[in-house]
């Protein structure tokens, strides 16, 4: 089984010299510590930043720049500011080569839910909308199962959807999956984890072909 | 031609009750603090506040709403806020969630004078409920509406009498694009300089838009997550 | 009758302190010579300036700062640079207070037709369209007749339609002009032109009521 | 991550006849020169230029339709050119005018991935023709589509070795909008620095819009109407 750490190491190899990227709140967000070294990367920060850095120097906080989960960051050389419209004009455009971010489900089709559990306190769907109706290639970083033990990958999401087909990639703490016109096809397993273990947890439909990888770190 | 109000009070002297009030900030930063200082001081009541956030329990929006002055919230994220969730699940407070880039074009529409737009976000989700869904080659999208308000009270870093406006940093946010929105828009400014000294080529938000402006005092610019690396 | 300068003149007593106006090219460019003293217009120049000044002094020209009519001009303090987008932004959402712009034919519903004459040169509506279609209030600055004495003051455009019922006040060499639901309603009349002579030259419906004042300079 | 290409014929050299390309400018304002000289010497044909002008007959785009490279111009406003009208009037050139306001939104809205909006700006006239009329709040409005473009090609006062790019004056027109609307995006700068050399918060145009971009030479910058005062 992956850490939180290893799932969001194993997403830094879907990186590639000059892309943009957004990433979520919690798991996506430690990707940006595993950016290969050599590799240029720019992160957007929704609420209005490109070239997004890391935390400042005790004492440097400056409140006028944070990231879109309100902390205090710095910003790179090369980097800007803009406004929401704009922030979200590139997101919407394309221009935005990938997106990580966390969900409380995914259906096989794609489809994502991660803004509302009704009866309890609604937060808001914040920019996650956007960024799931827009972006060109999506990877979720979650764990497999709820915290029941209930798998989060499903035929059908039952909480409230927060975009249709959009899921590109799943990595969990068991395994990366493609999304595909056939179901969750499992790519690489975590280490120690086996196919039939990773079928047992997985209430959508699986597509496994020949042999399946053990990803090592 | 005077545009350079005295301060928040007099410059928000004329919001009434019932009102529709856009305010820029995103979570706590770049906040219009004198303006919700003085609507709290003034108490006006049944606003419908447009404002990506609703502030925490004791700063911001969330001061506005603790004093039940906010009849209804318009917000992509209301975060924690005790006061908040007491008063959406009593009944007490109307909220309408829509996502954050379809809530920022929105501004941004009404200052540019384009009625309605269509956009991606929220297709096939109850955001959708209602709304016209229209293909565009092959891809669903919703339409959606400019924003209309009464006011729209922002924040800025430098301002100048013009009504012109530079903002600093990710403290810009929703401020110029409800900049753009507003039917009156009084913006309140860290330094407030004579015409002519802020250059033309940088300037974020053109003073056509801004009808009030006055200098601000006391920020106190809190930081809601604090977070910070060590030197090596 | 007025010379051009009268009919700028005349146009300039709509002015008020504050407002921010477009002038579009010919007589309309000549009401900047006429803001009353102490009283502060400042004019937008829709390919992305607010603050428009004077032409520059011989040997300032600078080639990246000119106007809609691609003169060379200056900027004044307090003035603003921005996209064309912004430009027409500010134009449709009503910021812009007064339009002035010249016109081949005006209706008396407030049609006006200004950018096409079929079979000759077609060079474009440039911003007419935007500014007509808009503008919270035009004034439209013009000969009362064309070259062969024919009213420009018609019952219905016979031209290419720029806007639709969106021409308030007209100031032509003869006189003053309001639209109204009965037609051209004359307010003013030029030095020493007669009711009788507006009327013979006016296609369109002509509403006068009681004594017209003549105007003065 | 590389951007920076070492001139025009480099950062040029995928464009193909047929097709669409967006020129930054107004007038001869802010155009491109060294891109338009390149395409030029390249002499790629069938192509549809989306451009608030046409040039003068022998600067900007005028030298591309003097060498026939041109197929359909999309323009608000084509000015004096004798070629042009030569061409229009043979049949060789097609035209489609459309309001200024409209070209430059067109061109925005593709940069914020809006597909479609509604403008009043050519309601009940020929613009009008085949497009859907809606009403909003009493008044009508056009549906227009954001625009498609294989190239884009902008000129800039200053850029980075990121893409960042910052315009002069009212240079800046089209330029910042059209820099949005590429599929692939190339600017020429009056000055290329490094990354970090310009202030983040005053960059019109961020690098991620920006595919290649290249530092500029030989600039003629001509004035069409020079119009100056006399000293006092």
């Amino acid at each position: 089984m992956l850490t939180k750490e290893q799932i969001a190491q194993r997403i830094a190899r879907e990186l590639r010299d000059g892309m943009y990227v957004n990433l979520g709140i919690g798991i996506p967000t430690l990707v940006a510590n595993y950016v290969p070294k050599g590799m240029t990367i720019i992160l957007q920060s929704e609420n209005g930043m490109l070239g997004m850095g890391p935390f400042p120097y005790e004492g440097e906080e400056d409140p006028d720049l944070i990231n879109a989960g309100k902390q205090t960051v710095t910003i790179l050389p090369g980097g800007s500011f803009f406004d929401s419209a704009m922030s979200f004009g590139m997101i919407r455009a394309g221009k935005v080569d990938l997106t990580v971010l966390g969900a409380m489900e995914v259906a096989d089709n794609g489809d994502i839910a991660n803004w509302k559990i009704p009866g309890k306190m609604v937060k808001g769907m914040g920019g996650a909308m956007d960024l799931v109706a827009s972006a060109k290639n999506i990877i979720v970083a979650m764990q497999h199962t709820d915290k029941a033990g209930n798998s989060k990958l499903l035929p059908k999401c039952t909480l409230p959807i927060t975009g249709l087909r959009c899921v590109k990639k799943i990595v969990t703490d068991l395994g990366v999956f493609d999304v595909t016109p056939h179901g969750f096809k499992l790519l690489e397993r975590a280490p120690g984890v086996t196919v039939e273990e990773i079928r047992a947890k997985t209430a959508g439909r699986l597509v496994v072909e020949g042999d399946v990888v053990e990803m090592s770190f | 031609m005077n545009k350079v109000f005295k301060n928040a009070e007099e410059a928000i002297h004329d919001i009434k009750d019932g009102m529709v009030l856009m305010l820029g900030g995103f979570g706590l930063c770049g906040i219009p603090e004198n303006c919700i200082a003085a609507l709290v001081k003034k108490g006006v009541k049944n606003l419908t506040c447009i404002s990506n956030n609703a502030g925490v329990d004791d700063f911001g929006i969330g001061l506005m709403l603790k004093q039940r002055q906010v009849k209804k919230m318009i917000s992509s994220y209301v975060g924690e806020n005790a006061e908040f969730e007491r008063q959406l699940l009593s009944g007490e407070l109307e909220v309408e969630l829509i996502p954050q880039g379809t809530l920022a074009t929105r501004c941004m529409m009404a200052g540019y004078g384009i009625p309605a737009f269509y956009t991606p976000a929220g297709v096939g989700t109850e955001v959708a409920e209602g709304k016209e869904v229209r293909n565009f080659n092959g891809k669903d999208y919703l339409m959606e509406y400019a924003f209309d308000a009464d006011f729209a009270l922002v924040k800025a870093w430098k301002g100048d009498t013009m009504g012109n406006l530079i903002f600093k940093d990710t403290a810009r946010n929703f401020n110029p694009l409800m900049a753009m929105a507003g039917k009156i828009t009084v913006a309140e400014v860290e330094e407030l300089v004579p015409a002519g000294e802020l250059d033309p080529n940088q300037i974020h938000t053109p003073g056509i838009y801004v009808h009030r402006i006055f200098q601000g005092i006391n920020y106190e610019k809190r930081i809601e997550q604090r977070t910070v690396r060590k030197r090596d």
